[in-house]
């Protein structure tokens, strides 16, 4: 019997071999190192009376908790936008992808949201791996991002917008505070990735040139909840104030520990530059009341267009919604697309990258400009205050929105930080 | 010094919240050689009881007392279940069991998230709880002075279970040796039920305490369940004693770890030095039954 | 023909302070079937562990001049030493000719351990023979009947070379016509081999049993031909004197064997 | 045994399988697949590479190894650090630092990168550093009989260890990962034909893959290796040293998934800690689970399969996905520990069964 077979048995053999050499081969001819490459070829459908984009959230996994809220924005403003006529008489189609908070899926959905869906740009992620998994996709196929998170800076994409803070909005604006009130030495306690890092390589910085004294540097890994040990060395090293870069739960645990220790707000606060209006539910208003967080954005924001945009959320997902600074971001992330649309009058990528240059928005937190060489926006920066009621308030802002400053050129101080690209 | 001390009591303390974590696990290992990932979910559980408890009774003081015995419940109760409709079934795949009952965390995860938010929820510390103690020259919270008596109170309780009560003896003899005690008339089936709902239950008591000092959210087990398992391995599964020797060792070794290095680091070089001791005393000898290798 | 094979002095074996095993001198000789009795906990399992390298002992284990004592499990199986369990343990996945395989290669090179069998070695067909299994060659050894498992494991012992063979209740479960066959087999392999078989069946015993070493609390009783152990004192009271104890170790699953060594089946003798 | 089962388990039919599955791979799916969801199956056979390790060293050894993402990461982030150099040597020249270091401050760089300029070294590395850290944590383990539970448990915190150490070395793009790769030994990884260059290459090692374990079950060793699963004392009784089969196997299924890790860089274009720890670790194994542990395709089915309806339930019903995951977990094991491999055989003895008892009747 296998005597019999064998001759064909080979065939096949020689005839599988030969269709992966012709398979490979074939793919030889592609691209080298050096050679010009065609970006891939647009397949946005402008023709009709809708147009697409995409919202690329987390909405399972870990990072589900804060990314929802930031889907809910994107699809209150694009209602809103429809509701009064759409963009260039089209109206917004808007296509939901889960980033299953995992960089790589991000990345895989971007790609999708592209080349399958044709949207003409996409809102959404949040940490800074989803952005940079998501940074070569949106750059090989020329599309866009619109970002709404506040970030480590250093990064200035042709194909993304940053609509959140960069780190002269937040981080600077947040040590000027402390420096003001008197701060001499701080305490850097943060979660064990790339912003803490970086943020604590700022302040250190800005400490050196400010004549504060930085008396310890901690890091727990993401969702480490034990902080004995380093409360305990916060404790005694008797800090005027801590600069928390802390992320998610392990905020929870943070504070849990700062307070059951006796530590308070008046002996040493604590400024916080991740815990916005959602999280303070669950860390327990006792045990963080008083303490400091900055941001550009609250929900007690006082003016007009924030009333509104705070009573329209309402209206849409529940009268116990707080909004917050990365959904007022995302939010305004979508008006300024639009109107960064309607200046070009058209959807393409190049023109809107040509455009953009200037394009504002009133938005709840006030006037927003867009830059355009850095795609980064102009925003106000706010320290705010706990309270008992669990919002945060204002207690500081900037004069005027701040001109965003990715790469700290404009600090002499940070001349060692940072590299332009 | 000072120092040494402070790296002592906080190891202490960390290792009584790993042991209020592990010693259940330890305690079902034991009994029934079946590893129960679902155990951190059960913690989880243990956690929103507390929540529940606090939002009925308002009062932070008097709904913690009252959720500790809740908690044992709750957790009992689903482990209780989970041993009848699945476990019991899969008795002599120990692999499939520790597969089978991840899904089972998964679920429970996500039937958290359902029905209390993905975001963590609040529960209160109560005011006599608030504040720190100063012990030679380091400041430990009272809630923690609070999780390392429960923790004593915890192990005493099922030492005293295991030794004075015919329940207790009954699970004794199972863990001993299981065929010779159904010979001898005992129904291994009730005791592994009775273990199952123990072990779960102190798994929910655990959860009660730890909301004093983490996090109430759908992943909080998860965070607690590789170094509860990890003080499973290291004390050598089943062993109340070693159990606790276990995690006061891990707790001490990550604190002095934590001080010297990272946080990050830490976790790593307590695996190294788990590996390390596992070099020394492989526990896979004990387990060998020489009669039958069935 | 009286060689000995295996010469164990002075072996105690000891559990948190309890010796299971105090004090047991034995030589297994080639072309014997040595029967090991006792009564339960007499240390005779506990004994074959110690031999194998299963339980740490003191005393001597010596086999072709090699003090045993330490070495590890592997090596004295590769020694010649070859035991089977209470329970019969086979691949059960593995057919048989596959379970024999295994047991004739573990001299076998990691490289020709990596290329597909090519041919069942002679010796393997051999034993299938012997066994009484060469109908089932590509049978699972998972649904073979239980004394076929236990005559599987035997020949998984002959085609790995073991000239010193440790039974444990070979004829556990067994029918009267299986247990006639083992008995067979046993002396036919006890031909070039030494064979010791720990037994509680005393008719099996009386059948075929060569010689006998009468375990009891760990130590020597008595040792001899069947008869002179049949005869001792000290065995009688040992037996008699408690004869609930002897036979009611042996498993439920067992059947019913006779109750005490006067009975004798004359099937079976 | 049926007689299709016999035919594929002859010389002719082996082949005549083989050729099938290169004729789909290499021939069916670029003409019935976008571009980019080529891509996308080219990373969910990346997954089948390392469910084809856990099916030898859990299905056939009895390891349960829920670290595979250790080995995954080693090849993905000893293949990023290549691409890293190569990207930034061409950018910048010899020695240049690449440009996420820059980010983080990084301004020289790391002694332990250079190596990795090197296309030789880099592929030698990923080919040996898993395989002997594999070997060495195996012999460690497996010599002194640490397994079962036991064994799985320290995989596992293995995992978790390895996550939370590379998320501390931000010379290795810390939490964020490496990503952001441009070229491929030479080929630029953004062009369609490349990418369909790197889906090829993936395939073929991915057949490559499936005959290695092929011949492993079929050789002596690949029965041994089930005989220490079923009864490693036995075994050892025999006298074989069962640490170091154990030990071979583990150390290919370390082999196997660093090998689709470094596959899985330049296809997917990031690597981050988030895709190799516990979790990501334990649902390599719920593929070879539902495909069928012990059997040669099993896994490779199951870890498409789940892979595939991860991306497409998960859009629909995020939190549904998350219940499916939990209860297939549960009832395959529970019901199936065969998987889907074993359906047939459970039907045909279903068959057989009622077959016999008609029999049984008429006699």
């Amino acid at each position: 019997m296998q005597n019999r077979f064998k001759p064909t048995s080979r065939a096949l053999a020689a005839s599988a071999a030969i269709l992966i050499a012709a398979g490979s081969a074939a793919a030889c001819g592609g691209a080298r190192a050096g050679d010009e490459t065609a970006a891939a070829e647009s397949c946005v459908d402008t023709s009709g009376d809708t147009i697409k984009v995409g919202a690329l959230n987390s909405l399972s996994g870990t990072m589900a908790i804060s990314e929802t809220t930031v889907n809910d924005a994107i699809h209150l403003a694009v209602d809103e936008i429809n509701a009064a006529g759409g963009v260039m008489d089209k109206q917004i189609e808007l296509v939901d992808e889960d980033g299953a908070s995992e960089p790589t899926v991000f990345a895989e959905k971007a790609e999708k949201l592209i080349r399958e869906d044709c949207v003409a740009s996409v809102f959404g992620g949040w940490t800074s791996a989803s952005r940079k998994a998501m940074l070569p996709v949106f750059e090989d196929n020329d599309s866009l991002l619109y970002y709404p998170v506040q970030y480590e800076g250093l990064e200035a994409s042709e194909n993304i917008f940053y609509t959140g803070a960069t780190t002269n909005q937040q981080i600077i604006p947040a040590l000027d505070y402390l420096a003001e009130t008197g701060v001499k030495s701080i305490y850097l306690v943060g979660s064990d990735y790339v912003f803490p890092r970086t943020a604590n390589a700022i302040i250190n910085a800005y400490a050196a040139a400010h004549d504060i004294e930085v008396l310890g540097e901690d890091y727990v890994q993401l969702g480490g909840v034990d902080f004995s040990t380093i409360v305990q060395q916060v404790n005694a090293s008797g800090a005027d104030a801590v600069f928390n870069t802390l992320n998610g739960d392990s905020n929870v645990a943070f504070f849990r520990e700062y307070s059951n220790v006796g530590l308070t707000a008046e002996e040493m606060p604590v400024m916080s530059v991740s815990i916005a209006e959602e999280e303070v539910g669950g860390i327990g208003v006792e045990n963080i009341e008083g303490q400091l967080a900055a941001w550009n954005y609250y929900q007690t924001v006082e003016s007009d267009v924030n009333s509104t945009f705070v009573e329209a959320f309402k209206a849409a997902y529940g009268a116990d919604r707080v909004t917050s600074d990365p959904m007022e971001a995302a939010y305004n992330s979508v008006y300024l697309w639009a109107a960064t649309v309607e200046k070009a009058e058209s959807f393409a990528v190049a023109d809107i990258q040509a455009n953009a240059d200037g394009v504002s928005f009133e938005s709840p937190e006030g006037t927003v400009v867009i830059d355009g060489d850095n795609h980064h926006v102009a925003k106000t920066a706010r320290i705010g205050e706990i309270q008992s009621d669990g919002l945060l308030y204002t207690v500081w802002e900037s004069e005027g929105p701040i001109e965003p400053d990715p790469f700290l050129e404009g600090y002499d101080w940070a001349a060692d930080l940072t590299v332009t690209e | 010094m000072d120092m040494l001390v402070g790296q002592l009591l906080t190891g202490l303390s960390t290792g009584s919240i790993l042991l209020l974590a592990a010693l259940g696990l330890s305690l079902t290992y034991g009994q029934m050689g079946v590893i129960n990932m679902a155990h951190g979910e059960f913690i989880m559980a243990g956690c929103y009881t507390a929540y529940v408890t606090q939002q009925v009774i308002g009062d932070a003081g008097v709904s913690l007392l009252i959720a500790l015995p809740i908690g044992f419940l709750v957790g009992g109760l689903m482990g209780f279940i989970l041993e009848a409709l699945l476990i019991r079934r899969l008795y002599h795949r120990p692999l499939d069991t520790l597969l089978v009952t991840f899904g089972v965390g998964l679920i429970l995860q996500q039937v958290a998230r359902d029905s209390f938010g993905a975001q963590a929820v609040n529960v209160s510390v109560p005011e006599f709880l608030r504040g720190g103690v100063d012990i030679l020259g380091t400041t430990l919270p009272k809630t923690r002075l609070f999780i390392m008596a429960l923790a004593i109170v915890a192990v005493t309780a099922v030492t005293l279970v295991l030794r004075f009560t015919p329940a207790g003896r009954r699970i004794r003899a199972v863990v001993g040796n299981r065929d010779l005690a159904e010979t001898a008339g005992i129904s291994t089936r009730k005791v592994d039920a009775a273990t199952f709902f123990i072990g779960s239950g102190l798994a929910g008591i655990a959860g009660v305490a730890l909301t004093l000092i983490g996090s109430t959210s759908p992943t909080t087990g998860q965070s607690y369940l590789v170094d509860a398992f990890l003080v499973v391995v290291a004390g050598g599964m089943g062993r109340i004693k070693g159990a606790v020797i276990a995690a006061v060792a891990l707790g001490t070794l990550q604190a002095v770890f934590e001080t010297n290095s990272t946080a990050s680091l830490a976790k790593v070089g307590v695996f190294i030095v788990i590996v390390v001791f596992l070099q020394l005393r492989p526990q896979g000898l004990f387990t060998l039954r020489t009669r039958s290798l069935a | 023909m009286n060689d000995v094979l295996l010469t164990c002095k002075n072996i105690e074996v000891s559990f948190d302070g309890f010796k299971a095993v105090d004090g047991v001198d034995l030589e297994l000789r080639r072309g014997e079937v040595h029967f090991l009795i006792g009564p339960n906990g007499a240390g005779k399992t506990t004994l074959v562990d110690a031999i194998t390298g299963l339980a740490k002992y003191t005393g001597s284990v010596t086999k072709d001049g090699e003090e045993l004592r330490g070495k590890k499990i592997p090596h004295i199986a590769r020694k010649g030493i070859g035991r089977t369990f209470q329970t019969a343990t086979v691949f059960e996945n593995l057919t048989v000719a596959q379970n024999l395989d295994i047991a004739a290669g573990a001299g076998r090179s990691p490289w020709s351990l990596l290329r597909r069998r090519k041919h069942l070695p002679q010796q393997v067909l051999e034993t299938m023979e012997r066994i009484g299994l060469a109908d089932h060659a590509g049978t699972d050894a998972g649904i073979l009947a239980h004394g076929q498992k236990q005559w599987l494991e035997i020949g998984m012992l002959l085609v790995g070379d073991a000239d010193v063979l440790l039974l444990d209740e070979p004829i556990a479960g067994m029918g009267h016509e299986e247990r006639e066959t083992t008995g067979k087999l046993l002396h036919d392999i006890a031909a070039d081999r030494a064979v010791a078989v720990v037994e509680h069946d005393m008719d099996f015993m009386r059948a075929n049993a060569s010689r006998v070493t009468v375990l009891h609390a760990g130590a020597v009783l008595a040792a001899g031909s069947v008869d002179e152990v049949s005869t001792d004192a000290k065995v009688q009271e040992v037996y008699l004197g408690t004869s609930n104890a002897a036979p009611s170790e042996t498993a439920p699953s067992k059947g019913a064997p006779s109750k005490d060594m006067e009975t004798a089946d004359a099937r079976v003798a | 045994m049926s007689a299709v089962s016999k035919f594929f388990q002859s010389k002719f039919g082996i082949w005549s399988g083989f050729a099938g599955a290169a004729v789909a791979l290499f021939g069916i799916m670029p003409l019935l697949l976008s571009g980019f969801r080529l891509g996308l199956f080219a990373q969910f056979l990346c997954y089948a590479i390392v469910a084809v390790g856990i099916g030898l060293a859990w299905g056939r050894g009895g390891m349960l190894t829920l670290g595979q993402g250790v080995y995954f990461g080693m090849g993905a982030y000893l293949m990023a650090m290549h691409l890293k150099m190569a990207d930034a040597e061409f950018r910048n020249g010899p020695g240049a630092v690449p440009d996420f270091m820059e980010l983080a401050g990084i301004r020289s760089l790391p002694a332990y990168w250079a190596p990795f300029a090197s296309p030789v070294f880099t592929i030698a590395a990923i080919l040996i550093l898993p395989t002997a850290f594999a070997v060495l944590l195996g012999l460690a383990v497996f010599k002194r009989r640490v397994k079962g539970a036991y064994f799985a448990i320290l995989s596992q915190a293995l995992a978790g260890a390895f996550a939370i150490l590379l998320i501390g070395q931000q010379s290795l793009g810390g939490f964020n990962g490496i990503s952001r790769f441009q070229y491929f030994f030479g080929y630029t990884i953004n062009d369609p034909v490349n990418q369909q260059m790197l889906y090829f290459i993936v395939a073929a090692v991915l057949l490559a893959v499936v005959a290695l374990s092929l011949q492993l079950r079929r050789s002596r060793y690949g029965e041994l290796l089930v005989a220490v699963r079923d009864s490693e004392e036995r075994v050892r009784f025999l006298g074989y040293d069962s640490a170091n089969i154990k030990v071979v196997a583990y150390a290919v299924a370390a082999l196997l998934a660093s090998i689709a890790g470094a596959l899985f860089v330049p296809v997917v274009g990031i690597i981050s800690p988030a895709s190799i720890g516990i979790v990501p670790s334990i649902m390599f194994i719920l593929g070879v689970a539902i495909g069928g542990r012990a059997s040669l395709l099993g896994p490779v089915i199951g870890a498409l399969a789940v892979a595939w309806a991860q991306t497409t339930l998960s859009e629909q019903f995020p939190s549904a996905w998350t219940y499916a995951q939990g209860l297939l977990f549960i009832v395959v094991i529970a019901l199936l520990p065969g998987g889907i491999a074993s359906i047939p055989a459970l039907a045909k003895r279903f068959r057989f069964k009622n077959n016999a008892e008609a029999v049984e009747a008429t006699a």
